[in-house]
This record gives C-alpha cells, structure tokens and sequence, in this order.
C-alpha cells in the first residue's frame, strides 16, 4: 500500500515508429502538487491523457489511488481532467458544459445549479452562463475547461495547460484559486504547462520531462537552484554557462578556469576532478553589473551588445572578453545602459554552480 | 432516304418490343424508313400521344378509348391499310381503333396443390385456397372485367356494380389472395415457387412458366369466358407522315407480323389470313375458335369512365 | 483494442445484421443469375448463359450507358447548384431564410410522378419536347434538393476558420473552396455525390417521360422488360453491375493506394 | 442579401424556370373538370379538391396512412441506419469502400429486380417465415408481401442506405477530445454517444430524415409492387390517377395538397431540429 | 497620406446586443511592432479578426498601407496571420500547410521547398514534414501556424497569441526569431498576447484594451513607468495601490496621507490639488524589504503574510500596520524570510507614483 494518489510506472508510447513518451515514471502523493514541464512536443499530453484512459500504453501501468486502472475506461478512473484545447462541447451552453458531469452524477438541480453558478464565478465567467462555446474568445473558453473539471471537485485532477490563454492578472487568481481549492479538498493535482513561473510557484515537486523521458523529479527550490542536469538549468530559468576546467579544488570551493584562461572561484558542490572539463552555471538575476570599473575576484569585463525591456526587469547580453555571451537581469533599476558600453560583472561564489560537462548533460 | 423517314411507334419494352424489332427491319428496308422505338408503359403512351410525340401507337383499349375522345387519333382508311379487310369484325373496334393482336386471361392452377381442375372464375372464392390465390390489381383489365362479370351473375350489370363491387370486396376479405399485382412477372414467380394455387395468368405469362419446365401449372378457359388482352393500334392525328403510318398499321396486320406475335408472344391475331403453324408447341395457349367468340368484353367506354370509381368504392369496402 | 468492447461488438452485430437484411436479397438474385432453370430457387446447376445474355442485349448496355452517363451529369449539376446555396443558407441569416430553404426543397415536395409529367408537358410547351436538355434538367433538379440537404449538413460541422485561413493566405473564393472547403468536407461531398447519382440511376417516372428515343435509361428499359417476364436476364444484369461497382471499388482502392505511394 | 443573393441564385432560377411554372400548369389543372373518365375540360372548380378532402377514406386511409407510414418506416431506417453509419466511419480504405458499395448495392441494382428476391425471403413459405416458425416466434406463415408489413420493410430496405450516406460526414467530423472529455467528466460509452456523438450529427440526421420521408411520402414503386388494397399510399393514388385513369385535374389536385402537407410537415422538423440542436451548432457570421 | 501601415478608425463589433469592441482606432506606423494586451474577452481576437477581413465591423474603417481595406475580401489585404486556434488544415501535412500560400503565389518549388524548410527549421519543426496536423503536440501545431505565416514574408503581420501553448525556452527563441524577421524585413506587425513580459520587450508601443475599449497606447517604458490609469498600472505588471489624501504639493514633490496616517512622499509627476483622494502606486520590484526594524521618511512597518518562489524571484505579500496589502518583489536572494515575520520596507519617493482615485481609474 502507498500513499500514492497517482503511480505512472514505466510507461512508454509508440505512434508508428516514433517514441512520444519512453519509459516514464512518477509518483504523485494524496494531495500533492505536482508540475510536468518539458518542452514542446516532450510528451506531456501523451502522458496525461494515458492517465485519464484516453489512449492506451505501448508498455507501462497506471495506478490511481492504489487502483491499477490501467484497463479502466475514463469514466471509471475518476479524474478531473482540463483539455489543452479546451474539448468544449459545442452543443451546450457554458452552463450545461459545466453541469453536464453533475446531472450525471444525479446531483438536485439546486445543488448542480450552485455548482455552476460557483464555478463560473471563480473562472471570472458569471452572465456567460447561456453562451455557447462559440461565442466565447479563447480565453474565456479555457476558462469554461477549467470551470468544468473544478465543478466536480475530483479527487484528481489532472490539467494540460489550463491557463495558457489567460492573461497575466486572470493567470494569478486562478492560480490562487487553484490553490485554495487544492488546499481545501486536499486534491492530487498533475499539473502540466510550459510557464515555469506557474510550475515553481504552485508545485510541491516538478517532473522535468525531455523527449519523452523524465529528466529530474524534485522540489521547485532543489530544481532551480541545484538542476541535475544542464538541460534542467537551462530550461528551468534562464541560465549562462560558462565552459571551462577545473582547477584548485580545495575543501567547500574550486575554481573553473575559463577559455580565457581568468580563473572564477565557486562554493563547490559538485565533486569533480581536477582538470575535468566543467560548466558554470550563473543565473541572470546573480549577477551585478556596473558600468564603473571594479577589480577584484569573480569580475568578468565585456562590453553590452543588447538590453530587453520586460517592465520589471532589464535584461541585458553582455559579451565578455573572452567571447562568450552573458545574460544578466537587473531589477529595480532607473537607468538604462547603453548598448556597446563597456560593462563590469560581478558573480559571488556562492552563486556559481559547476557541473561536469559531459555526464549529466 | 431513311434518314428523312422517320416513324416514331409507341411500345412496350422487353417482349412485345423484341417481336416488334424482328419484324421491323424488313419494313424499314421496304419503305426506306426507320423506326423509332418510343418505349414506355401503357400510360405513357397516352401522354405522349397527348402531346403529339407519337405517330404510331400501340396502345391498350382503354387508352384508345380515351384518346379517342379526346380526339387525339387519325381515322384508319381501309383503302390505305388493305390489311384491314382480313381483319375478324368484333377486332374492328371503332373507325379510329382496331386490335393489333389479342392475348386473354385464363386460370392458371398448379396441379400438384389442385386435385382436380378448376372450371369457374368462381373457384377463386372456394375457402380451400387460404392465402394462395393470385389476380391482377384493380387497375387492370382483368380484374376490372371480373368485376363486371360478378355483377351481371349476381344480379347487377356494368350499370349497377354494387353486386360485383361487393364480391370482389368479399375476394380480399376472405384472406385467399397473395396479392393484387400489378407486376405480372411477380405472379409467375409465386407460381413457380408454389405459393400461389390458382390464379388468373396471362397466356404470354402461361407460356413463360411452361417454357421454364413448371410441369405442375397447368391452366384452363373457364366456361364463363376469359378476358381478352387487346393491343390497338392507332394512327395520331398530327403524324409526321400520315402515310407511311398507315404503312406500318398495314404492316402489323399482315400474317407474317400476326404470326410472329402469336409464337413469340402468344397474343393471337386478329386477321383472318394469319396461320399458326400446326407444330407450335404453345398452341393450346392461342385464343382461337369457339374461345375466340367466349371472351367477355364488357363496354370498355363504361369501364374507362367509372374504373375509379369502382376502384374507391372497392377500396372501401374491402378496408379491413 | 485489447479490451473486450461490448459497445464496439454490438455495432459489429447491429451493423452485420443490418448488412444481410441490404444484401441478402441481391444474394437470391445472384443465384438466379447463374441458375440455368429461371426458377427463382432452389439452384439445380451454373451457367453462364443469363449473363451472356444480359452483355448481348444492346438495348440494357445502352440503357446503362444512358443512365451512367445522365447519373453522373446530373449528379454533379445538382451537386454544383446545391453547393454555393447550401454555404449561403449555413453561414448567414437573413430574412426569409426558411422560404427559400422550402423553395429550395420544393422539388421534394411534389410527387415525382406529377412532376416529371408538368415539367414533360412544360417543355413541349416551350419547344424543347425531344432532346437530351429535358431529360437531363429533370434529373439534376429532382435531386438538386437531396445534396442541398447532405451539404448543407456537411457545412455545418465545417469549422470557418479553415477558410479564413486560407483566404489569408491569398486564396480567393474559388481556390478556398477546391483546396480547403471540398477537401475538408470531403466524405460530404462524396456522400452527396453517391446518392445523387444512385437517385437518378434508379429514376423511373422522369426518365420515363423526358427520356428522349435513343436515350432510354436502364431502370425504364428494365421496368418495361421485367413487368411482363423474369427471367434470370435481369438478374445476370444486377450481378453484372455488383462486379462492375466491385472492379471499380478496387480500381479506386488501388489508384488511393498509388497515390500515398507517389506522395511518400 | 449582397453575400447571401448571387450563391443562391442559379439554384432558385433553374427551380423557378424548372419547377415553378411547371407547378404552376399543376395548380391550374388541379381546376380543371373530368369528362366522361377521360376527357379534360377546362374549367374553375373546386370539385377535385372536395372529393379529395371530404372522403374521409381518402384522407384516412391515404392521406393520413401515407404519413404515418412515412414516419415510421424514416424512423426505422434511422434506427436501422445509424449504428452501420458509425461503424462505417470507424474503418477505412478498402473495407470502408466495400462496406460502402453493399449498402449501396440494393440501389444500384433497383427495386424491379430485387423484388424477387424479397419474394424467396417473404413468401408465405419463404425463408423469413420457415426461419420464425423454425424459432418458434409463431406458428403460422406471417403475410409480408403485398401487405402493409412488406411496404414498410421495403420502404426501409430503401430508405437506410440514404440515411447512412446523410450521415457519414456528420458522424467523422466530431472531434474525439469531445467524446473523451465526456467520458473524462463520467459519462459511460452509451451516455457519451447519446449526450455528445448523437446531438452533434444532428445536421446529418436532420439530412437523412429529410431525405428519406421525402422519398417515402411520395413513394408509389413500393406500395404498387408490394402493396395491397390496403397500402394505398398518397403517391400511388396520384400516379395511378394521373397515368392509369388519366385523371389529371385529381391528380394535380391531389398532388397540390400534397405539396402543402409535405411542406408543413418538413417545416414542422425544420423547426423541431433547430429547437432540438441544429439552432445551435450553426455557424452565422 | 501617412506612414501608418495599419490604421483602425472608430472600429466598432456589436454581437446582438453585446459590444465586443467599442470605439477603437489606433495606428500602427511602418515597420512598427505593436502589441494588443488586454485582459480576456477584452475585443483583442475581434479588433485583429476584423482587421484581416473575417468579420465584418458594425461600425468604423480599416485602412492598411494607405488603401481603405473595410470592404476587401481577406485575400486581398495581403496580410499575415496567426490564429489563436491554429485553424491548421486538417486534410494537408505540416509542409503543406506552409508552402500553401507560396503554391498560390505560383513560386518555384525549389523556392517552395526552400521557404518551407527554412521556416519548419525556424520554428523547430524539421523533420515534422509529413505529418498531419493531428499528429502533432499543441504546441508543435502552434508552430505550425506561425510557421505558415512566416513562410509567407508578409508586409505587414497579425497574430493572435501565436506562443501561448509554447514553453520558456522555445517562446525566448521564437521571440527573437520573431523580431530579426522584422527588423530584416522591415515587417510591420500586430501582435496579440496576454504575456505583458512578450509584449513589452518586442513592442514598439504597447495598446491596452479593457472591455472593448482602448485605455492606453504607449511605448512599453513609458506604459510600466507612467500608466494612464489604474487599470493599465494594475495590468501592466503588479502594483501595489494604497489609498490616501494628497498633502503638501509643492514643486517636484508631495505627500500622501495614508489611512494609518502616515504620509507617503513622492516625487511629484501629477497635478492634484492638496485633499484630493489619491493612489499611491508602488511596483513590488521597487520596494526593499529588510527584518532589521529601520526608521525614516518613506518606511512602512507590517507583518509578512504569505511568500512565493518563482525561481528568480521571491514575492511576499505584506500586512501593513494600517491594513492595507502590499506585495513586494525580490531577487537575489540568498535566504526566505519566515511567514509570519515583523518586516520594514522602503520605498523611494521616486519610485511612488501618485494618480487621482477617480478620474482616469
Ligand atoms: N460570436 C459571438 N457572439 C457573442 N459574443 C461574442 C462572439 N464572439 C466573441 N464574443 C464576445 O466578444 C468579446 C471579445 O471577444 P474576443 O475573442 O475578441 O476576446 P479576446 O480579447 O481575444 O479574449 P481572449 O484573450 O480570451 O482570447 C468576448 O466577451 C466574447 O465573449
Ligand atoms: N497521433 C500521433 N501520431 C504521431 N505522433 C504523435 C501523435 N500524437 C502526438 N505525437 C507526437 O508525440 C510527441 C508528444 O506529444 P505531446 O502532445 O504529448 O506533447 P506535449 O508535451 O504535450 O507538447 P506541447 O507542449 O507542445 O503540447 C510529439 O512529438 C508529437 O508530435
Ligand atoms: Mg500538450
Ligand atoms: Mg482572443
């Protein structure tokens, strides 16, 4: 017996010759958050909708709430599921939409018609109720998905990208909401989406997937800051890596002598070899930048070739003298600096990770 | 040239179209003018003479008779249809109209179902043939003249039908008709597969079973008569070619066109002059002699204006 | 499917059963077809004769012909007339929307056999009493209704965004409606196609009166030839045309086969 | 109108050039008067019409008949027809087009021909019965043809094939997330097919249903070839008043009335479909 | 004549009774990049669907490179477009689906093949030629139809949320793709998103729509910086609102009186009369929260409610003594602080924005 809410063992899936998901396999516990995220076409859908019974695995088992369910039809697996593209039936209003599953259930219609009327609010749709789908924008039909599958309260509730038409102000209560709700019903949640914000803040753990296998399984924090392999640093936040070899590792920290042959000073974590070919890691948002000169350990110089505006954040590339492309992020920030100046970066050790190169990339 | 001379004759498709076009070459090639073959069900004919698409009709009394009143034929001049002089005198039927061939009706049975043979059209209504008597729908001749009959038997006449009227009614209640067809070649079929024990059959159709082996049907001419199958020829008022349909009315009376009709199709001829041939395997079949003078024609005029009639009223009371 | 499918066994039965109820008749037929007695049944032996027959008989293979080739013409004017109605009909709405939908559907509502007659008399009227125009406009318009109703569905279920898209993209009218609305709609279109030919295919009170001499089409020369005798001609005749669909079947089944393999 | 005129317009001249005044000659004779059984005068009476609407045996037994036995043997044929339409459209290819050509198959040959074939199944000791009687169903031969059974069963025999063709489209263009979705939310298979999958091939059905109470309203081959006395349908009246009895003014008469009730009754699912569905899947701009 | 490329006047889209879009005219200049934000339902898919000719306005023109397009059938408008929907062609491969629009144009096929491979490759869709739409993943589709778009070069380009169902890293690659073909081809586009990090970093100016009507067009420094109303500064990024009286304006500054009773003071950028109710406006990203007890001008004391990791950035939301809720934003961290906490936080009176309540809310 487990506490598992959700078991995928194993689980591969052939279309033909292609392989959309491979040998994959995870756990999500009785009321756990729990995150997909890889990159398009990695298998994410493949995977959930072999979970919900609606297509069957080349090889592999499903276990819900310790029940093999992997030969069950969808309707006896009771999972909430929210559709990518939203799967609205056309013939109904957004009200039968959502109350369809209730009256199936044989809930009174007082109870169906306050189910509804709750779920449209929380979705941001009350006065909708009498629209069909196609008088709907995008975003207010995946509003309808999402009022759906809460309007049933599953258990489990399994999403494919719910939020992905929303916009950002939409995008925050929702999630809240989401997260109120999962707290209150104590409800397994297998959450799929392609924003990493989303997946940080609302998961308890993420399941990085990467061509149809799982690269690494672990809490929001463990998965930024300590990734597991440089396709998870790279895709989980942005990130630089500089290309080096070790050097001079001693106790809690070494240094990585980079092709510029400037050697940087690390908090080491990582066991290496000395001489090992090795990556950096810094995150964008590490970093300092200045435009005054600064001497000293862990300075990199190189000159600004472009600055992005994202309101919150200056995002500026910066090419070190050495060659290699470096990303930083500045926050609060009054001034712009201008491209082609001459700028100066500063990485604390403790803010550079190493890892080897070849191994777990 | 042939290709200026063209007749357009009315016909029925299948058989009678088959004995038509044996014969026809020959007139094609002695008159130098092709026949065109409007193919159709007797209704039709009518409408296409109605609008002048016709010159030579081949037609069933009924629509002649029609036609006729409303003025649609040519009349047939003896002088340019010699043939018309052979002709047997009850087959001239009116200055417009005179019958092309005569085939009747007779009482099919099946000996293996029947142990001895049946005399009367009245052993249609003998309780013993549950479920397996077949005659023709209400619309055609056959019927419509047994209809009549039982009226005159049973105390009425073609004026007061009532009595037949309620007789034929009392036929589909009693529960001994497969059918009332309208499709003759679905009535062969029911005899040959021995669903039906009795009923009324076209001689042509007679033929087709007996040709088919059906050694067990046999039929008879009921002394009450039979009912004759008449083809009649008329001439269309506004015919291309006046001329040359006489022609060809004059052809089809000539023995060889009699002839071949009558061992094709088993339709009897109507001319004096035509021989059957004495080994003609089917010559039971032909309508010849003492039977030729028993066919119960009643008046075809009265028929024509009052079938519907007849036919509502029937309807009605036979409404189970 | 691994899992035994009670919902997917059950089609398989309702469609089997279904299916012998359709052919179960032509089977008969086919045994009559190759039975030397001309009894219906039971068999007493194979020939081949009924079919020799049913191929030397000028008048049914140019009866076929005829009707071939007036199915198909007609078929497909139909389909072009119902066509651009039925995109106006689904896509807008307008007033008196549903009095031309019955107009439209007019030709449904009268018995063909008056029909067939007012329009014959119509067109003698106006001069055009022989020729192939009558006998042709008749078909098309007869069943110019029936694929205004199988488009018209067709249409429905079509997503517009298709033809937006490729409108953008710089297709006109015409080239949206070959390239994305028919290639979408496809088995519509293809179902209305069938069923308008199989319509005029098996008229008989049109053809029967527009029919023009020389033009006789199968199920007129049949009706005529049958009413009087069966013979097992016409049923070496309904044989002839089932291997004729099937060779045909094969023949479509081999040229999609081909053109996978071209594409590829 | 700007968009909605020029689409419609080649389909509405040839009706009206092709239909309407052709109609137009039957309105007009449907006035005209009966002379002697055969002669047509013509005249402005409303005789044909009365003969037709005040005998209660005509609109009973042939009016009314013919309606209900055009409802149900459409509604037979839809049932008949719907589940082999959604087992066509599960297969593909050569087995699709061979499964499509046998359910065409009974057209392309024709009634005329196949009649014969019915009769070896339907006769009194016919396959049908021998196989009942074998079951035990009953014990005497059953009357099909040439009786209100065999018209019904032929009607159908007809009528299926169309309605799977109206369907096939509707039937392969609804998306399978919808039917997932419906399962997902715990709808069986059955609820799933008759709350989603039916409703949205109401356009096809719609189609079909049309189609075939059309061609069953009017049909006269069926009830002239299998019927009797009693399955006098409208369309056989009409065709043998109109080219047995050469009754033109009662057939155009009758033909008339029967236009306006095919009209009201197609009205009458027109309206019941767009309430039901179709209301709501069109797509207006 | 103008240099706009696309100008939408008095454009107005009734549904029934509803107003979709209401009384909206803006300008997109030559080569411009401008981005539609908008909450959901705003009227952006009907501005954009009406400009490209799919439906037709109730009211208001559309003039495209100068020629009056209100009345044009789509082909005619030479424009790009992505769908929201995808509206991918079911019955063509992925190739295509993008070389259709070239076949019409009667090009080559080398040139065919050539453009479609090159825009398969930009969207990472290589080897995905012959597949069929419905084999695709979500976002693979969506690719697909910029992919389609793109293929084309075309003058001037609309799409509608075209990397929503896309991840980070994909979106970050697209993006810039997306940009070099604009600035290569001197591309005009309007751009739909719901992603305001998207949309302020590609834009030349940024139209924000609410309900159907426009709220604001700017540059995006100018739009986060200095928001027209408190919709846009609510919407465009988190802001924090406290509510209060102005007090003594004079010159480059002035205070606002909160309801605690502590006064605020700003640097001045509006005009409002002294006792005016007003909003002080804080971004989260400005504030600096510290635990050590701090004192001064412009410190606000409260309670830490509640944190969210997101990766880069920490947000906390805080209780302030006076009641009022305010979010802060913070990067670089090295440790959380513990929920529950006393915490201090400063604000500089530069970074305050005060706007009178009523007005332009
Ligand atoms: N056919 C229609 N009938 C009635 N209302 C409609 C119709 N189409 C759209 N609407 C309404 O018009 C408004 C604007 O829709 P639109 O699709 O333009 O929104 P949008 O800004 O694109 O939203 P989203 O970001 O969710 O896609 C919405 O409130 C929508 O409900
Ligand atoms: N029916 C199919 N036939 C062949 N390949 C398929 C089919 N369906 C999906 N695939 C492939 O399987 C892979 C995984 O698809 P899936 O939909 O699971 O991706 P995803 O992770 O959800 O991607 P996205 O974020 O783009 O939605 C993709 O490469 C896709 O092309
Ligand atoms: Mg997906
Ligand atoms: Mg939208």
């Amino acid at each position: 017996m487990s506490d598992d809410a959700i078991q995928v063992s194993g689980v591969v899936k052939r279309y033909g010759a292609a392989t959309a998901v491979d040998n994959v396999s995870f756990n999500v516990a009785q009321g756990e958050f729990v995150s997909l995220l890889g990159p398009s076409g990695c298998g994410k859908t493949t995977t959930l909708r072999m979970i919900a019974g609606f297509a069957e695995p080349t090889a592999g088992t499903f276990r819900v709430n310790d029940r093999d369910v992997t030969r069950l039809p969808p309707e006896k697996r009771e999972l909430g599921f929210v559709f990518q593209n939203y799967a609205l039936w056309p013939h109904m209003t957004v009200a039968e939409n959502v109350g369809f599953g209730l009256k199936l259930r044989k809930k009174s219609r007082a109870f169906i018609a306050d189910k509804i009327a709750e779920s449209l609010f929380v979705t941001g749709l009350s006065g909708y109720e009498d629209r069909l789908p196609r008088q709907l924008s995008g975003g207010q039909q995946q509003r309808v998905a999402l009022a759906r599958a809460l309007a049933l309260e599953p258990q489990v509730l399994l999403m494919d990208e719910p939020l992905s038409n929303l916009d950002r102000a939409l995008r925050v209560t929702m999630r809240r909401e989401l997260k109120e709700l999962q707290a209150r019903m104590k409800m397994t949640t297998l959450y799929v989406t392609h924003d990493q914000e989303e997946a940080l803040s609302l998961s308890n753990r993420v399941v990085i997937m990467n061509k149809g296998r799982v690269e690494q399984i672990a809490a929001p924090y463990e998965l930024y800051e300590n990734p597991a392999t440089s396709f998870v640093a790279d895709f989980v936040g942005i990130t630089n890596f500089l290309e080096g070899s070790a050097v001079g590792v001693d106790g809690g920290s070494m240094g990585v002598r980079l092709r510029s042959g400037q050697v940087l000073r690390a908090a080491a974590k990582t066991a290496v070899t000395p001489g090992a070919e090795v990556r950096a890691l810094i995150r964008p948002e590490r970093v300092t930048l200045t435009t005054t000169p600064i001497e000293g350990e862990n300075i990199l110089a190189g000159q600004l070739i472009l600055s992005e505006y994202f309101g919150a954040v200056l995002r500026y590339s910066v090419r070190l003298d050495g060659g290699e492309i470096l990303r930083a992020e500045v926050h609060n920030f009054d001034s712009f600096v201008e491209t082609g100046a001459k700028v100066w970066i500063c990485v604390l050790p403790q803010h550079l990770r190493v890892i080897s190169q070849e191994g777990q990339g | 040239a042939a290709d200026d001379c063209m007749l357009r004759v009315t016909t029925w498709g299948g058989s009678y179209q088959g004995t038509y076009e044996s014969v026809a070459a020959k007139f094609e090639e002695q008159y130098n003018c092709k026949i065109e073959w409007v193919v159709g069900a007797s209704p039709d004919h009518l409408i296409k003479a109605r609008l002048g698409q016709v010159d030579v009709v081949t037609n069933t009394l009924l629509n002649s008779i029609a036609g006729e009143k409303e003025g649609l034929w040519l009349p047939l001049d003896p002088a340019k249809i010699p043939n018309m002089a052979n002709l047997y005198e009850n087959a001239i039927y009116s200055k417009n109209t005179i019958f092309a061939n005569v085939g009747d009706y007779v009482l099919a049975y099946n000996s293996d179902k029947l142990s001895e043979a049946p005399a009367s059209w009245e052993d249609l209504w003998k309780p013993d043939y549950k479920n397996s008597v077949v005659i023709y729908g209400a619309d055609h001749i056959p019927t419509l003249s047994l209809m009549v009959m039982k009226a005159e038997q049973n105390g009425g006449g073609i004026d007061n039908m009532e009595p037949g009227i309620d007789r034929m009614a009392e036929l589909i209640k009693s529960g001994n008709l497969i059918g009332m067809l309208d499709v003759e070649s679905q009535m062969v079929s029911l005899f040959e597969t021995g669903d039906a024990a009795l009923g009324m059959l076209a001689t042509g159709r007679m033929k087709d079973l007996l040709s088919k082996g059906a050694k067990n049907i046999s039929f008879v001419r009921p002394e009450e008569g039979t009912f004759p199958l008449i083809t009649s020829v008329n001439i269309h008022k506004d015919a291309t070619n006046p001329d040359m349909a006489a022609n060809f009315v004059n052809y089809i009376l000539s023995p060889e066109v009699q002839v071949a009709f009558a061992t094709r199709n088993l339709y009897a001829p109507t001319v004096k002059n035509a021989e059957v041939p004495e080994d003609f395997e089917y010559r039971e079949l032909l309508v010849r002699n003492e039977a030729f003078g028993r066919l119960f024609l009643p008046d075809q005029e009265k028929i024509t204006a009052n079938k519907a009639d007849w036919q509502q009223r029937l309807n009605q009371k036979a409404k189970r | 499917m691994t899992r035994f499918d009670f919902g997917t066994v059950a089609l398989r039965l309702i469609t089997l059963l279904m299916m012998t109820f359709l052919v179960f008749p032509i089977a008969v037929t086919l045994i009559v077809a190759v039975n030397p007695r001309e009894f219906i049944l039971p068999p007493n032996g194979f020939t081949l004769d009924w079919f020799k027959a049913a191929w030397s008989s000028k008048t049914f293979l140019r009866g076929m012909g005829v009707s071939l080739v007036l199915g198909i013409a007609a078929a497909f004017l139909a389909n072009v007339l119902a066509l651009p109605a039925a995109m106006a009909l689904v896509r807008n709405n307008f007033f008196g929307k549903a009095a031309i939908n019955i107009v439209l559907m007019s030709p449904l509502l009268i018995p063909t056999t008056i029909f067939s007659l007012a329009l014959y008399i119509y067109f003698v009227r106006i001069g055009y009493g022989s020729g192939l125009l009558p006998l042709l406009v008749g078909h098309t318009v007869h069943i110019m209704p029936y694929a205004l109703r199988i488009l018209t569905a067709s249409l429905h279920n079509l997503d517009p965004s298709y033809e937006e898209a490729a409108r953008i993209v710089g297709a006109g009218r015409i080239r949206t409606l070959f390239s994305v609305t028919l290639p979408v709609i496809r088995t519509g279109l293809i179902s209305s196609f069938a069923l308008c030919f199989i319509l005029s295919w098996n008229d008989f009170p049109i053809s029967v009166f527009l029919a023009p001499p020389g033009w006789t089409p199968l199920p007129v020369e049949l009706f005529s030839y049958i009413k009087f005798q069966y013979d097992a001609v016409a049923a070496a005749l309904a044989g002839s045309l089932i291997l004729l669909s099937a060779l045909a079947i094969v023949i479509i089944d081999r040229l999609a086969g081909l053109r996978r393999v071209l594409r590829s | 109108m700007r968009r909605v005129l020029p689409p419609l317009a080649p389909a509405l001249i040839a009706l009206l050039i092709f239909v309407a005044f052709p109609m137009l000659w039957v309105l007009r004779t449907s006035f005209n008067e009966l002379e002697a059984g055969a002669y047509i005068v013509d005249a402005m009476t409303l005789d044909n019409y009365t003969r037709f609407l005040g005998d209660s045996w005509y609109l009973i037994n042939t009016l009314w008949f013919s309606i209900r036995i055009a409802l149900i043997a459409t509604l037979i044929s839809v049932v008949c027809a719907y589940p082999v339409a959604l087992y066509v459209t599960r297969t593909s290819g050569l087995q699709r087009n061979i499964l499509l050509a046998l359910i065409m198959a009974p057209l392309l040959i024709g009634l005329v021909t196949l009649v014969y074939g019915w009769i070896v199944i339907f006769r009194g000791g016919g396959l049908l019965n021998s196989l009942m009687i074998t079951l035990r169903v009953y014990d005497q031969p059953v009357r099909y043809m040439w009786d209100i059974k065999g018209v019904v069963i032929l009607l159908v025999y007809i009528g299926a094939p169309y309605v799977v063709l109206s369907l096939l489209d509707s039937i392969e263009r609804i998306s399978p997330f919808l039917v997932e979705a419906a399962r997902n939310v715990g709808a069986s298979r059955w609820t799933a097919f008759w709350k989603i999958v039916f409703p949205l091939t109401m356009p096809g059905l719609y189609a079909g249903v049309v189609i075939v109470f059309a061609l069953n309203f009017s049909a006269f081959a069926v009830p002239l070839m299998i019927g009797d006395s009693n399955t006098q349908m409208i369309g056989l009246i009409v065709y043998r008043e109109a080219l047995l009895n050469n009754d033109l003014p009662f057939a155009s008469a009758l033909s008339v009335i029967m236009v306006v009730v095919n009209a009201l009754i197609l009205m009458g699912m027109a309206v019941l479909f767009g309430r039901l569905i179709l209301n709501r899947l069109e797509v207006k701009r």
